[in-house]
């Protein structure tokens, strides 16, 4: 049901605006119900079809908007290698997302700047989610922790690498 | 008290300032009652699969900042309407949101969850009408060295029906 | 992904020894992701296929015992018209349900008695959960609630009824 | 103090008694911290779904008793599972479980939790080795009037490794 994007990322070949590979997903209601337990979220418009279509907001459940945010952090992750290379994420929230829609999240480097303390590089990121063939559903930008130039090549999937 | 590092926003645009009630302007500053959350294992594994994310990377996936302030906030969503003269049923919406993480995440540790409000505004939009922009902002600490672990700022829209 | 029993009880043809319809459904993973986030049950068993494996127990998720009882509730309630009419239900665990599972809840009347506080009768029942074309993993006893002879007929997904 | 009205039972056949430590023994009859418990729509809604059910039934689910006695214990579980020296990682198993319900269950009532351990046996199976069972009392009574709603009866296997 996920798309992980598995990516080749040369530290050299970094620069302000290259994109970010996409990352998509189908949204899950199943996975909704799940998230509005850990979130104690009593919202029924994320699991109870007849509450969604009593607010006049369709026939499907409503993703939680952290999970849209979690797919940004999704592709940040598949990007720079690792969870623990996010430092910032500001998103706005434009639109719903519904059980069913398949969407991309994407990105691009907008700013790229020497990082002393660890070793390589700061990139600062404009970072969207949209459902694919429609809406664009949120904004953002990202900050995000990339080794240095020297650094050489990494496996983005590579979770295993500590990078903090 | 946690400081506020975002100006508010206008929600879309053609937005307009309006006059703020007293009741609801002596919210901002609020604090919230706050508490502890520990990120089991359990939950940073169905967090991570329930945004669709590898549950074995052994990091913690970054949105359970998100999910710990939530956690620790010491109030349920309805108390927080109420400080605004809202329930779940006027529709607030989450309008933006920021993480900022100082330090890793991970399982296990016990963090100190301690926010407020950091601001409120009346707004009338051509399309959304009347609302208002409320901020607020929660801090993690570990709770063993004190240390800060991360910042989640949100702002949530509480339409008026204006 | 799951099948509800419909029956029409009439009343007048209760007696000991009547089977109760069967209750099926076939087990879903997320659901138990759902179910350890309400039950606050950190056991990686339930939801972690590589936890699984690393223990010996194959390679599907362990549906939670609740669940296991709580689809003989759902059976009960198919028959007697609501879940408020369960008095009493005790269940001994014998095995594991994976996920994929399909399961079949089943029972049999083995007692009636006159219950004048409810003008209707108790219904003493045997009942069972099994994996179709499998083993039985929960077997256990029920007390339900059930209308009096003069009741006539109900139907059992008739669940505005009120029978308390 | 809730009061055991089953008897232990064997495991499968075949169980002999063995002698209990006396630590474990110490446990027999230590009252659970217990606490409070709110049948909340969208948790009596998410577990209806999780059992298969129809989640707009008006009745509660009654397996929502169990649910609310283990959110209102007062301990974990791997706290509970210490209590016997035990932890998650041997394998403790339900044996068996009873609920009896007194009263209807509903939503949005506040349900007080209390309970005690009511038992404590020590066998050996031919199958199952040498294991300890334990069987826990939980009881829900309505906070509003003090009436007693529910009794979910539970015993649990820790296997010892004999």
């Amino acid at each position: 049901m996920m798309g992980h994007s598995t990516v080749r990322r040369d530290a050299a070949g970094l620069r302000v605006g290259m994109e970010i590979p996409p990352w998509e997903v189908l949204v899950s209601a199943e996975k909704m119900k799940t998230t509005a337990a850990l979130l104690a979220d009593p919202n029924p418009i994320h699991f109870d079809v007849g509450a969604v279509q009593a607010l006049g907001l369709g026939d499907r459940p409503v993703n939680q908007g952290p999970l849209n945010m979690g797919y940004v952090m999704n592709m940040l992750a598949a990007f720079t290698g690792s969870h623990d290379c996010l430092r910032r994420l500001r998103v706005r929230f434009l639109a719903n997302v519904l059980a069913g829609d398949r969407v991309r999240a994407a990105g691009v480097v907008t700013g790229l700047t020497e990082a002393p303390d660890h070793g390589g590089r700061w990139a600062e990121c404009d970072v969207s989610l949209a459902v694919v063939g429609g809406r664009t559903v949120l904004r953002g930008t990202a900050t995000v922790a990339l080794p240095g130039a020297g650094a050489g090549a990494a496996e983005s999937d590579d979770h295993e690498e500590n990078k903090t | 008290m946690p400081k506020a590092h975002h100006q508010p926003r206008p929600v879309g645009t053609g937005t307009i300032s309006e006059q703020l009630p007293e009741d609801i302007r002596a919210q901002i500053g609020r604090r919230f009652p706050g508490g502890y959350y520990t990120a089991e294992p359990y939950r940073a594994w169905l967090l991570a699969d329930a945004a669709a994310d590898r549950p074995h990377a052994p990091a913690v996936h970054p949105l359970h900042a998100w999910l710990a302030t939530t956690g620790g906030i010491g109030i349920t969503w309805d108390e927080f309407f109420a400080w605004f003269g809202a329930t779940a049923a006027d529709g607030p919406m989450f309008g933006e949101h920021e993480t900022v993480l100082h330090r890793r995440l991970r399982t296990d540790r016990r963090y100190r969850v301690s926010g407020s409000v950091v601001s409120a505004v009346r707004k009338r939009g051509r399309a959304a009408g009347l609302f208002d922009l409320v901020e607020y902002q929660l801090e993690l600490h570990d709770d063993a060295d004190g240390g800060h672990v991360a910042t989640c700022w949100n702002s949530i829209v509480f339409p008026r029906g204006g």
